[in-house]
């Protein structure tokens, strides 16, 4: 059955591709504070999920819960959503999943919800690469519940509350280039000019795509010692080398230069380019990606961009050779044996 | 010596060692009898470990069809050197030891009221094969051929089970049908006429199947159409997903590509296990978990989540010995508060208990239909006894005109053709069940945000106190609709004017139709109710109010189904009597009976009734 | 028009947005009434966000001292646009409706059944101060000033209590105070012998305090000794947390070394909260966790084992709106069953109900004591009413002769000196209550296994059903022994025939208090008992079986309280009769009286009571 | 109060420095499989327990759900020990060390104990630095329940199940290393001579240790397919170097030449001697560690012994600069504030 394109009821609006302008992405009003970093990470979805673009009500949309998690109720609002359990959106990505395979997943997450009470699901999650798109929106303490720090707050740093975190931090993205997630990426909610590509990068990417987008909390964690604020990351930020992302129905309009240039092909055929100068790193490289990440924290900087980088990687349904029809839309013809095959079956029991 | 002769109604226990091979001698042996057409139950007492430690394999075997534990052995079969004083002792007067005579019994065991029937079956065994694996595994066999001789078991029965075991590779069957000519030769030269058992061909077993609940379950699922499962290994559920995995492979690899149409996720924990099951559920998917004890606790949260949110998943539960890590492999009906009312915060599940394989295939294929009729978690309450041991059961049926029943579901034309908003909580048809939508259907209707947090009509987030306590309220209304779709309990009525009625259900139920009718033959009428699910149904309520007193039979200590239907259906607690056992093994019909005879005295009849009731003075 | 007029007795009610630093002016309003020795009671309705969305805050004032919620406003302060016309239209007729007339007010609101005050909030502090974020916070000073005028509030209280606030940083006061004056000024100046509510001095509040039940609670906690926390944040539960690393970096770091006689853990989940507080409590700290709904449900497994390895564990359970993550910000008594019986298996746990913050510090730190004494998980039963809001209550006491209860623990001396050998799980006294150790206390004797898996009186694993049987009697034996060491009830005897009793516990007492005096003016006597704790004691049951009637009144959807009671009293269930209220906001009287009287009419009462009953025809 | 130590009851039995015999640090009789790895382990723990020594009744032992989670039964019957519930282990531990840090905490769990269910609680419990010996018996598998797949089973290996596993392997020592961990090690069962000193050298450290020690399951997991069967170890085990640990109350009796060994000395003042020869490598350094592991594992070998040591590490106690005196020792007198105290809070509320 197919259906009318949405009417343009802004007619000023451009449009993308398959019809839809700019806001039939947004969602509701967000209720989050004025200038926290996971608004802008919601307009960044927003952007990505336009330009690349997608059918808004074919991305589902997950998350758990805390500010970070509330955020998918403020994007893709034609979308359906998931607001599920504190720290437990990879289970349910996983079973929505592989219910549907025909569907864009995008998780969202707190770095609370994800490097805590979420560790467990987040790690497993990883080693069963699952398709989806998983965003950490890591503001270094639990906004919801006051400002408490977080797994991944420095150690070191302060939020409002005061005392100096006695707890080394997680860095989740090493941990998932360790674990063997295909594809890592880091952005920082203030810089939409990466921000938008990387999650379009993201989407693209078949098998777990994980990003870790720091998003400071203006609220309770962007004080001067904060090293998740607007101003430490601003000072502090360095990106592993620019890059493009080409979706495969866009035609390739510049030529790279050979040398200066990695053509990455995706499974859906969509490139990325990784634009390289004299210190970018070789970001396809497992051991390298990790070793070059401990190195810039080493210097005191936060690395940000493509991470890491697995064309190649696999994915859940594969994995288990599911069928490529989505499960959801098998009926009893496809799913139940019949009468005569549980005849046999008691044959056998008696 | 009063020697015990009987035939076709007799208890066997065997006496062996974890991980030595002698389940599927035991098995042999429960097959055969049943194979005969005689009604068999056996029962596998295994220990949490993996090797070295005593396990016993109780077979009762009884024509009538009492399918429960009856308690008290006929006949050992000992094996376990560990075991060996406890087992001798444990021997009914009159009845009968089988000991590997190889070595002497010990010094005390000299009971000179029963048979002793030592067989050396380790010197015999070693006398025939010299490979040490398939000697500790051939000796199991010899003493199933002795039994053969001793219990009158059709020979022919036991080797054609065995070539049919070893049909791909005959030449292992070779040294099986050796071992057990040895223990049949052996046994009728040197103990003719010695054992009083014995077993005749029969044909009370009719069609029916013998196969163990786990697998009726996974099977049922599969028949159901569920498709996606997350779980996470625990003794005893595991052989549901193992018999799940199973038979999709079976039916349900796609021909040419060889893919699956199903999808096992191995979860790292049942919180992760659920979630997946949920999932998928809320995506329009079939999905179930399976679990016991500690991971129904763990899974506690979520449970919530899905009733609140509203997401049709299907829990089975294979209960065992609780609280705690308990007794991972006994059994136990205790889990019914954990699931009735998981989670924090004001909740009701639906329960399902099935008693044995038929209706483990049953309910699970119902228990789909109603989560999504219901759009609720539906929970299957099995047990080990009942998901690990083999059972006599009617065979599977599956009506091929049977059509999945998913429920309130809105399509992409259904969308279209809407004239209202539509909102995913909204009761429309006033029986507290909505419309629900899967993801993807339509490019610009039925999209919503599912969530745990307090919800409108249109699932948006709202902390108004109104609107949050109206959808609690028509939660309630569903509760309502929902006893109106339960399954049926199973009435007896043995007298529709006896004041006594016993309530019962699962596992318990073998015990207790056996215990009802030994009472009944001693004069004591009680009508029975089996009870198939929670909540009630009007037939549960009118049951209890009918009879003045009513015994409520359970495997837990705290009579939590007794609190399940005052809570519900608001009775008078004193005319519900409990009738518990929670040591592990699985009830007897002696229990019941003696329990209730022990009741009956104190209780007052009502005015009217009491003639019913020879040799009771209330 | 009728305005109300009355003296201390009418209820405030502010309308804000949240993160603008109201709470802390709204505060100073109630502590000036406070101070001014009338009895006040606060409660801060709030969302589950930060920043940006409505906030209230209602203030009782009643010099009689009922402290529930009354439901209805008299005066409202209204300074968020979002909510205006709703606020506006919840005012009582009669009432006033305090207002920033900077901007006029819209169209829809426009009731000549009250009183309107604008007031130029915006303007005036626009008008005095130029800093940005210190206007937005001084608006609110203003309006404390204007009330100050209207409601004839000690202008010196206000001041004083500024100057207190900032006795480190005076020159913060400065500006607060102007803006107190401006408030005052201008209310004075435009709207004389406008409002017919004022505050008179009283001595009403007598000794008492003013303090939120969760400061309470980790103060209990530091005075009974707790020293290892696990915890994890969460709504309405992580002040108690607060409270307890507050009070214990006070009273409990080492002078020299300025080293902690305590630790706290912020755990990665509540399962590892739980479990920190169990791995301590086994090693012989005092420890502690607090959590609310989605927590409990996650400690459950946890609990279970607690439990059955009986270890001293105490959970505060500051309870909020479910099911699921339902309110986090709303109040609830639901989470009884999900605590009494948690986790799989059969579990009974014992619960305790303060109903204010002196409740919360003694019932802290006699459940440390319970738990101890009983080798098990003991649970307090708060909520977020209570926990987050400020209560009247009657100042703190701590008798210095009072000694922890350590329960029976067996030093080196005492292990060396036992003549048999010592059973972890042997119940030498017959109370059900063993002996323990800790770890590291003897060289050779006292050492054991803990386990959750089924053990012997030795702590040795064991699968034989009558040593598993034993022991979960004993459990039975020691939950008997609870019983006896519960705290009493409070029993208000109206009139000892009287044939009503009303049961209830918690947040809900205050509120059924007021209904029962409320009932008695109109001619029905109600006896009442206020509940401290489950198990229930004797006196309980004594109450409910001297009472022909009783209402139980609790703060859920499916009377939770009413299932215990049943359960574990076995009352015939039809004198029970549930006054429920669950959407979230606390309870009031007027709700109690109104289900009260709706139910009396259907009420039989026993033979020869019938003349306690002006007016009700049975 | 002091007691009369142990009477020697086995007379021709040695007996170490603290006058116990190894019997002392034995156990109840094991259930597990003939043959089975971890049986191997208990009696590394008892040798290095006896060795050390320590004193018995000083050592609490804690464990998950397993079969790898029954052995604390197997060892130290005059420790206090604590079986708790699946995958809660380290929670348990930082409970029981809150309580009373004089004394010596053991953990032991399985890898589906740690890995799967209980790798929350395991990443967090390393980083907090609890002070405490960390031993995961890894034998790939499943074991107690019957031999399923864990996730530190290897892709492609095969159980006795059947299919190759298809998911990436958790190495938790790579993990343990990134996330922070002090003491890092593996071990293998079959290997006492490296084992007991591994063991050794852990419970000396001050902060959290961690021991993988690999230990296969004779009954689902040593078939041929399997990378965690005695016989696959055997073939591809490789050690980064020998050590001696010399516990402080020892005198050192050998000479090590300059530059062939580095002595790292521990927190309790004993020392651990690294011997060198030309391709050791170095195990100070996190990020060479990390990347060795990775090196080792791309050429299909098995690293095993000491992979990381960080003298200089903390522990929970530091961290939060909790008293000197054991929390479970302190009475009224040093916890109560008492009645006078009370009443100035009253006064501060009224
Ligand atoms: C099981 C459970 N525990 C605790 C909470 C309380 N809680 C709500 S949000 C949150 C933390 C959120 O932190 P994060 O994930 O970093 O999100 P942020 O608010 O910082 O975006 C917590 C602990 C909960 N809702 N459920
Ligand atoms: C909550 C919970 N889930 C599942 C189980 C069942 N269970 C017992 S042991 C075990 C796995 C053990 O594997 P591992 O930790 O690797 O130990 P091994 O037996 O291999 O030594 C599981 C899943 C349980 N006891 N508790
Ligand atoms: S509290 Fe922090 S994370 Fe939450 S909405 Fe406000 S700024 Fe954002
Ligand atoms: S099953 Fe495996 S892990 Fe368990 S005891 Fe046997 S060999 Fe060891
Ligand atoms: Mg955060
Ligand atoms: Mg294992």
């Amino acid at each position: 059955m197919t259906f009318t394109r949405p009417s343009f009821r802004h007619p000023s609006q451009p449009t993308n591709s398959l019809g839809y302008s700019r806001s039939d992405y947004e969602g509701t009003i967000s209720t989050l504070c004025a200038g926290c970093g996971h608004d802008s990470i919601s307009n960044a979805i927003i952007q990505a999920c336009f330009e690349i673009p997608v059918e808004p009500h074919k991305v589902v949309k997950m998350s758990g819960i805390g500010c970070s998690s509330k955020t998918p109720a403020y994007y893709l609002g034609k979308s359906h959503g998931f607001n599920s359990v504190h720290g437990r959106m990879p289970s349910i990505a996983t079973g929505a999943n592989m219910a549907n395979r025909d569907l864009i997943y995008l998780g969202v997450s707190g770095d609370g919800d994800t490097a805590s009470i979420g560790m467990g699901q987040f790690i497993h999650v990883l080693r069963r690469d699952l398709n989806m798109t998983y965003v950490v929106m890591n503001n270094g303490c639990y906004g919801l519940t006051k400002g408490q720090d977080s797994a991944t707050a420095d150690k070191g740093s302060k939020s409002k509350k005061g005392a100096p975190n006695p707890f080394e931090s997680i860095d989740l993205c090493e941990l998932a280039i360790q674990l063997g997630a295909g594809f890592v990426g880091r952005g920082f909610s203030g810089d939409k000019q990466q921000l938008v590509p990387l999650l379009k990068a993201a989407m693209s990417h078949e098998g777990i795509a994980f990003l870790d987008v720091i998003s400071p909390c203006v609220t309770f964690n962007n004080t001067s010692g904060s090293t998740k604020s607007y101003q430490y990351v601003r000072d502090h930020i360095e990106a592993t080398g620019t890059f493009d992302f080409i979706p495969l129905q866009q035609e390739i309009l510049t030529q790279y230069e050979e040398g200066t240039t990695q053509a990455v092909t995706m499974h859906d055929g969509s490139v990325i380019y990784l634009h390289k100068n004299a210190n970018s790193p070789d970001v396809t490289n497992r051991r390298k990606s990790m070793d070059i990440l401990e190195a810039e924290k080493e210097k005191g900087r936060l690395l940000t961009g493509i991470l890491f980088l697995d064309p190649e990687s696999s994915d859940t349904h594969e994995i288990l050779a599911t069928s490529l029809s989505p499960l959801n839309t098998l009926t009893e013809t496809e799913l139940c044996p019949g009468s005569a095959a549980l005849q046999k079956i008691n044959e056998r029991l008696r | 010596m009063n020697r015990i002769e009987r035939t076709n109604d007799f208890v066997v226990r065997f006496a062996n060692v974890n991980g030595t091979g002698s389940a599927s001698a035991n098995n042999l042996f429960a097959q055969a009898i049943f194979k005969m057409g005689v009604p068999v139950s056996p029962k596998n007492i295994f220990p949490s470990n993996i090797q070295g430690l005593p396990t016993w394999y109780e077979v009762r075997i009884n024509e009538q069809g009492y399918l429960g534990r009856r308690g008290g052995v006929d006949l050992t079969v000992a094996v376990n050197g560990q075991t060996l004083i406890q087992d001798y002792n444990e021997v009914l007067p009159g009845g009968y030891f089988l000991y590997d005579s190889t070595k002497k019994l010990p010094e005390v065991c000299r009971r000179d009221d029963m048979t002793e029937i030592g067989i050396p079956l380790t010197e015999l065994c070693n006398a025939a094969f010299s490979d040490p694996r398939l000697r500790q595994l051939l000796k199991n066999i010899i003493y199933i051929g002795a039994l053969s001789f001793l219990l009158d078991i059709d020979f022919s029965i036991l080797n054609d089970a065995i070539r049919n075991q070893f049909l791909k590779k005959p030449k292992l069957a070779e040294p099986n049908l050796q071992a057990l000519e040895i223990g049949f030769t052996y046994a009728r030269d040197n103990f003719p006429e010695t054992c009083g058992l014995s077993v005749h061909k029969s044909n009370a077993t009719g069609d029916a199947i013998l196969m163990d609940g786990n697998s009726a379950l996974g099977l049922g699922a599969v028949y159901a159409g569920a498709t996606v499962v997350g779980w996470y290994p625990i003794t005893p559920s595991t052989s549901v997903i193992e018999a799940f995995e199973r038979y999709a492979n079976l039916f349900r690899t796609e021909l040419e590509s060889g893919r699956k149409r199903f999808a096992i996720i191995q979860a790292e924990d049942e919180l992760a296990a659920i979630g997946i099951a949920i999932g998928a559920a809320w995506n329009g998917a079939r999905a179930f978990t399976a679990t016991s004890g500690p991971g129904v606790s763990l899974m506690s949260e979520f449970l919530g989540l899905a009733y609140y949110a509203e997401i049709p998943v299907v829990l089975m539960d294979v209960q065992r010995t609780g609280p705690s890590t308990g007794m991972p492999t006994r059994t136990q009906q205790s889990d019914l508060l954990a699931t009735a009312y998981a989670s924090h915060g004001d909740t009701k599940n639906v329960l399902l208990f099935p008693c044995d394989p038929k209706e483990c295939f049953d309910l699970a294929a119902d228990a789909f239909d109603l989560a999504e009729r219901l759009q609720a978690p539906v929970i299957i309450m099995s047990d080990l006894d009942l998901g690990m041991n083999d059972h006599i059961s009617a065979p599977l049926v599956w009506d091929d005109t049977r059509r999945y029943d998913r429920g309130k579901v809105l399509d992409a034309a259904a969308l279209e053709s809407m004239p209202e908003k539509w909102g995913r909580y909204l009761d429309v048809d006033g029986d507290g069940i909505c419309y629900r939508t899967y993801p993807g259907t339509h490019p610009n209707k039925g999209a919503y945000f599912t969530r745990g947090t307090s919800h409108n009509e249109y699932s948006a987030y709202t902390e108004d106190s109104g609107l949050y306590a109206r959808g609690m309220q028509r939660l309630l209304r569903k509760w309502e609709t929902a006893k109106t779709l339960m399954p049926a309990p199973h009435e007896k009525t043995c007298n529709p004017d006896a004041p006594f009625g016993a309530l019962f259900f699962g596992t318990t139920s073998h015990a207790a139709y056996e215990a009802v009718d030994a009472l009944a033959e001693e004069g004591f009428e009680i009508n029975t109710l089996r009870l198939l699910a929670f909540p009630l149904r009007q037939e549960v309520i009118d049951f209890i109010n009918r009879h003045g007193q009513v015994f409520v039979i359970e495997q837990n200590r705290d009579a939590q189904m007794r609190m399940l239907l005052i809570n519900e259906g608001r009775f008078v607690p004193e005319k519900l009597h409990s009738v518990l056992h929670f040591d592990g093994m699985p009830i007897t019909a002696d229990t019941i009976r003696r329990q209730i005879k022990a009741l009956l005295p104190q209780l007052s009849i009502p005015h009217g009734q009491k003639e019913c009731l020879p040799g009771v003075t209330p």
